[in-house]
């Protein structure tokens, strides 16, 4: 019997960091694979509410090469964790209008639990360790987003 | 000797500086340069409490030794998300 | 101040049956509100391996009329358990290839918490409230997919 | 009274059916089903220990007493998804 499906080791497949509208399409076919049973999502966008006060726009800074470095780490700490198949991960810098797109991260695994559990820990790592920063736009003014102090080795 | 400090989000808007370059002495410690900089910029002396620091695109303890062309990252709490 | 982005309640959107590929943008789409956070999209795909046999595609065969009033169930269930924005949720039948997607949740809340434990809590009530069945086609044969004996009121 | 059966899945493939109609007295619960299944079509007996049951697109317990005109389905374990 042909065990031609099965695969050595899951592999680190896309970090981004992109002033551009980020292509969820592209991003799923990235993740796509035939060992794969589930695939989950994650889209963080841009909501029109925070903290009870009614948000216009946002606009993302990064660290440049400091993030994507970090994001590479959250795929290879999701990776150790969980038997993932296929991870992509995508921030988005920039001025961004309400309901955009600001990350979004792709995985996939043979089964969907895995899948759940490593995509919900690869955002909470990602906002635990990538070196980003959000300013909130309001109405009647402006503000950084209270942030946490970054998880360190 | 010399380092390049970069400064982000908050703190790059307070300190209307970007990133620029300056002089150390031998074995100055990353937590030396809270002192360094709260005199400098006075306005962020608050923020230098909760600031995390990168050495070279990788976070460095305070304790950490800096040496000759290092950049520093000056990192306000994170957003990201 | 406006408080236009508050929401009286959520709203039961898409539930769909379909022989067609299923349309992931469009899906996303449908759930696009600015009130949202965070988006948790599922995809269920046929996968080349089962039970340590190779795969070679899939059939799948709904109850549709009760399949789509159950998808709907699957839908009030989550939003009577999470305070979701929208939810959509279509279910393909028909023979599909290794790869295709046969189901597909797409879950918007404020905060991911609730998009994730929502998603998670709907796929897994889908199967076991959604009268769908699948065969399994291998190199050698064909199997009907052991399944679960349907939760029931 | 008269109720329609249909069938899915491998039950649909062992019956060689899609649907059919019976005739069934006053009073038939679902549970009774199981044994006139049973007799008409032998082949699916084993099936039938884990089937369960629909009356007009909603499940079923075994003592629900049947309707003339009701559509019974006859779900096998289900595997969506």
């Amino acid at each position: 019997m042909s065990l031609g499906y099965c695969r050595p080791s899951a592999e680190v497949e896309v970090v981004q960091l992109t002033p551009e509208k980020i292509d969820i399409e592209a991003l799923l076919q990235g993740v796509d694979d035939h060992a794969t049973g589930g695939v989950v999502l994650f889209l963080g966008k841009v909501r029109n509410h925070a903290g009870g006060r009614e948000v216009t726009r946002m606009d993302y800074e990064a660290y440049p090469e400091m993030a994507e470095a970090k994001m590479l780490e959250v795929e290879k700490q999701t990776l150790g964790k969980w038997p993932v198949q296929k991870i992509a991960l995508v921030h988005r810098t920039g001025k961004l209008q309400l309901g955009e797109v600001s990350v979004a991260i792709a995985v996939a695994c043979a089964h969907r639990k895995d899948a759940f559990e490593a995509c919900r820990f690869a955002i909470d790592t990602l906002k635990e360790i990538v070196p980003v920063w959000k300013k909130e736009y309001f109405a009647d003014g402006e503000a950084w987003v209270e942030g946490v102090i970054p998880r360190t080795p | 000797m010399k380092i390049t400090l970069k400064f982000f989000g908050q703190l790059r808007e307070l300190t209307k500086c970007d990133e620029t370059e300056i002089q150390v002495k031998e074995d100055t410690m990353v937590e030396d340069l809270i002192w360094v900089l709260g005199e400098r910029f006075p306005n962020i002396r608050e923020h230098l409490k909760v600031v995390s620091f990168s050495i070279d695109n990788e976070y460095a303890g305070k304790g950490t030794v800096l040496q000759d062309g290092n950049v520093v990252g000056l990192l306000p709490p994170i957003s990201g998300g």
